[in-house]
């Protein structure tokens, strides 16, 4: 087996996967996710294949049909694609999460549909990240938005329909603002190869250069759901069912961002535009974000509506690291990309238990359930504890990072930004961890309450000690990023 | 300036197109409107793409005998093929939820649902 | 006001779009960026590397094939979003029973006799668009369009029993993933004989191959292409 | 002369487009999309790209309009 050979089947597969879904489940939810946990289980092993060849051999690519670039399309495999294994873990842990979750909270014969559309998603994802030419991406980008609608409305309540419609309406222009982009990228250049556009611009027109690299960002962020073009996350990611929540939360909203990587990448080896007015605009938006998704969330009673605004400081974060270019910053960005990814899909599967457990989602309902479900409360509070980023957990190291990134840049004010943003966030999780374990139940029959199913139940642990090790183990993802970001920045020349 | 636009005004045709659709989507209540509006975005983009790849008396791309040169680029041609039918997925849905949203509701104004929430 | 406001706002936003337009390439230069740099090697070349009169069929099965690949699984993806979002939901959560005010009068015999006639016609055309799409224009797509049309117009006319006659149910579910699956078979093919994903054979001798596989692809998207508008059409309620 | 008819067409379309925003029946504003994407198979065609023109015929008129009418046909037939 070739590496170009595996970098295709990691896409292959799960494709494959999800259109003979309906063949293989039929109407019998059980099959279907039986079917599908093997599908991610074969993907997850070709990925972990995949991660731990870049980091021996460095990047590699895989020509498809065997034509060279430009002339064929390119699968690129970077160190930045490493984010593949995280999609794969969170995709295959959502897919068992869903068996007992499905069955009880979806219409019966919608459930086979609802893996179709988990494992096209993840396809999405998985091809959007390895993908070396602008038009595929787009083509990817769209697998993931389709299934991503769907899967916010599948519940079937009203308000999912309508937050799916917000959803769709803007993920369809942010959509064209990027094919809109592609096109000028290949009136300029002639080429949709991600590598040859980057070389070939350079003696190209600035205008439309720049208005390219306009449309592709904020088509990019509205995907990404940066302020000020967040207004369809709060509601699509909190009505969402659970798994799903956790996925678009942790994944879905950074291939926005990892398309940004893939932007900088060509924008950054073209040297025909300074990006400085970019990034400034950037660095801004981002500490706009964590502040305002950070004060929102305060006032949510809605926990899985919190953890939704919590999402939106949460980019704000990255976006800030990656805007503020600097060695530093852009580290803790990417690396902050994985963290949050596992810590969000903890906390969303840890709330998706107990409100499958106890039938409540309100914070003031929930009082005590820290008694009767220990368990996941405890993973849920390691969670809480990691995306405040106290040490020693996982968010703890890249926060850190974007702060001496912001020092590195020369903006230590931003530095000040994320201290506060992080006391927001400190408040809000206390408030939660407060009203889980110390305050008197409003509702009494919530201290008798089963622990969740093993079936969800052990997902859950998983990722808890995941955002635990890897706050222990931080300093490997962060050398690992390293050499990416490096040859990213040193083109810049500074 | 002008004259350039004058040039390019298959260019300028797709990007007041695009104003229009945008203006649709943004301003209109009736989600069946705001949807149309949308689908007019759409093809003023595909129409700017395969402008993108129209050469001064170029005939289709097709080999074979009696052809001549000069051919139009093929390319941006493959590309709105494949985003033609990334349109049309996209509009079936969209149909799907404001049917479901109407036996919801009632009613697919924007402001009326707004109201409702 | 407000339209005021959006009528003000898209004025300031087409300003740098005209701007960055008039910076573009001319329109219909021979000597543009797109015009000189990949397109030439496939006018050039196409017909005898890729297999296809038709170099954009050149282009989107074989150059650019994987583009095509995520396509067919875009509408794929459509069709179960959109079952996603239809299939009868919870009890008590089904559509409000709405009786028509009274039974629409059927179609006169005229129209469902015409129905009739053009059906066998129709099919034909289907399958000259499908299987021509390598020298003339057209292709699978375009094709399993114009098939899935006939389905529609046969469903409204002559009723929906009479239409799904044209996919059995038990076959319907292979029919609808027909275009993807096609793909990933052609494609493990070609990795499997000549090391790449959805490599075909270059060799001069192995002609008649390339042209087969492309018409297999054809096939499989003019028939998944079909079936998956028709059931889209079903579930979308077109028959009420 | 050819430019002539590039400039009628490229008319047309915003004379379309700007009549589906102006018309409150919902039914109508489809209808005229339809010829919007009747015109604009036209121009591809004009253009040498009749793949594309194929394609906007049977799906673009063709396929989206025929959802927009059973969506319309399942909702309301006018905008408020």
């Amino acid at each position: 087996m070739t590496a170009s050979a595996l970098l295709v089947g990691l896409i292959i597969v799960p494709l494959a996967g999800a259109v003979l879904t309906p063949v293989v489940g039929g109407r019998d939810g059980a099959r279907a996710c039986g079917w599908a946990t093997l599908v991610m289980v074969v993907t997850s092993g070709i990925a972990a294949a995949l991660v731990v060849h870049v980091a021996q051999v460095g990047p590699f690519s895989a020509y498809l049909g065997g034509w060279e670039p430009p002339y064929g399309i390119e699968l690129r495999f970077d160190e930045f694609s490493a984010s593949v294994a995280i999609i794969c873990l969170l995709g295959l842990l959502a897919v068992v999460f869903s068996l007992r979750y499905a069955a009880h909270e979806l219409p019966p014969v919608r459930i086979g549909t609802y893996y179709t559309l988990l494992l096209l998603n993840l396809t999405g994802m998985l091809g959007f990240v390895v993908t070396g030419d602008v038009f595929n991406l787009f083509v990817f980008m769209e697998i993931l938005s389709l299934s991503g609608y769907a899967l916010v409305a599948i519940s079937g309540e009203r308000t999912a329909e309508m937050a799916a419609f917000k959803y769709l309406v803007m993920g369809a222009v942010s959509s064209l603002l990027v094919l809109f982009a592609i096109g000028l990228l290949y009136a300029l250049t002639g080429s949709l190869n991600m590598a040859d556009i980057s070389a070939r611009l350079s003696g190209a027109a600035e205008a439309p250069a720049m208005l390219a690299l306009a449309l592709l960002t904020t088509g990019l962020m509205v995907k990404a759901a940066l302020f000020p073009l967040h207004v369809w996350l709060p509601d699509a990611h909190a009505i969402a069912p659970s798994p799903v929540s956790a996925l678009l939360s942790g994944l879905v909203v950074k291939t926005g961002l990892l398309g940004l990587i893939r932007v900088y990448q060509i924008y950054y080896g073209a040297k025909v535009l300074d990006l400085s007015a970019l990034n400034t605009v950037l660095v801004w938006l981002g500490a706009i974000s964590i502040v305002m998704g950070a004060f929102f969330a305060i006032f949510q009673e809605d926990i899985k509506m919190m953890l939704a605004y919590s999402t939106i400081s949460n980019i704000g974060y990255i976006v800030m690291g990656l805007g503020l270019a600097s060695q530093y910053g852009m580290i803790g960005a990417t690396v902050h990309i994985f963290n949050h990814a596992l810590i969000k899909a903890t906390l969303f599967l840890g709330a998706g238990a107990i409100i499958y457990r106890t039938g409540y989602r309100n914070l003031t309902d929930l009082r005590g359930v820290g008694r009767s479900m220990p368990f996941t409360t405890a993973a849920i509070s390691v969670g809480a504890i990691s995306i405040v980023g106290m040490p020693p957990t996982a968010g703890f190291l890249c926060k850190w990072y974007i702060a001496l990134g912001a020092v590195q840049a020369g903006h230590p004010v931003f530095g000040v930004a994320l201290v506060f943003g992080a006391l927001f966030i400190f408040v809000y999780y206390i408030r939660m961890v407060n009203s889980f374990y110390f305050q008197q139940p409003v509702h009494p029959e919530i201290l008798e309450v089963k622990e969740a199913p093993l079936s969800m139940l052990v997902p859950i642990l998983i990722l808890a000690a995941l955002c635990l090790v890897m706050g222990l183990l931080g300093r490997i993802p962060l050398s690992f990023i390293e050499p990416a970001v490096t040859r990213l920045l040193g083109t810049v020349g500074g | 300036m002008i004259a350039m636009l004058w040039q390019n005004i298959d260019y300028v045709g797709s990007v007041v197109l695009f104003c229009i659709g945008l203006y649709c989507v943004i301003t209109k209540n009736n989600l069946i409107k705001k949807f149309i509006g949308l689908n007019i975005m759409e093809t003023s983009v595909f129409a700017f793409i395969i402008a993108l790849g129209v050469v001064d008396g170029g005939e289709a791309p097709i080999m074979g005998a009696g052809a001549s040169a000069p051919f139009t680029n093929p390319i941006p041609q493959a590309l709105i093929l494949t985003g033609i039918v990334v349109a049309v997925s996209t509009t079936a849905l969209a149909l799907s939820l404001i049917i479901r949203i109407y036996e919801h509701c009632g009613t697919i104004e924007a402001d009326e649902l707004r109201e409702m929430e | 006001m407000k339209r005021a406001l959006t009528i003000a706002m898209l004025v300031l936003l087409a300003m740098p779009l005209l701007y960055a337009m008039s910076q573009l390439p001319p329109h219909g230069s021979a000597t543009s960026p797109a015009y000189t740099h990949i397109s030439p090697r496939y006018l050039e070349r196409g017909p005898e590397e890729a297999g296809a009169e038709n170099v954009v069929t050149d282009v989107i099965l074989n150059y650019r094939g994987f583009d095509t690949n995520g396509e067919v699984t875009v509408i794929f993806t459509s069709l179960a979003a959109v079952l996603a979002v239809l299939l009868a939901g919870r009890k008590g959560d089904e559509r409000p029973v709405r009786e028509p005010a009274a039974e629409p009068s059927p179609p006169s015999v005229v129209v469902r006799f015409v129905v009739r006639l053009l059906g066998p016609f129709v099919t034909m055309f289907a399958v000259y668009v499908i299987i021509n799409g390598h020298v003339s224009p057209g292709g699978g797509f375009q094709g399993g369009t114009v098939f899935g049309a006939l389905v529609i117009l046969i469903t409204v006319v002559l009723g929906r029993s009479v239409a799904e006659k044209l996919q059995p149910l038990g076959v319907r579910r292979i029919l609808q993933a027909a275009a993807p699956l096609t793909f990933v078979a052609v494609g493990v093919l070609g990795l499997a004989l000549f090391g790449d994903y959805l490599a075909f054979p270059r060799d001069e001798a192995l002609a008649w191959v390339r042209t087969s596989w492309l018409m297999v692809i054809e096939i499989g998207i003019g028939v998944g292409g079909a079936a998956i508008i028709s059931a889209i059409f079903w579930q979308m309620g077109g028959d009420r | 002369m050819s430019e002539l008819f590039d400039l009628v067409l490229i008319a047309l379309l915003i004379a379309c487009a700007l009549a589906v925003i102006r018309t409150k029946d919902l039914l109508g504003a489809a209808i005229i999309f339809s010829t919007y994407s009747l015109v604009l198979c036209l121009m591809w065609q004009h253009r040498g790209a009749p793949d594309v023109a194929m394609t906007e015929a049977a799906v673009g008129a063709g396929v989206t309009t025929v959802l927009f009418l059973v969506a319309i046909g399942r909702t309301v037939r006018r905008e408020k």
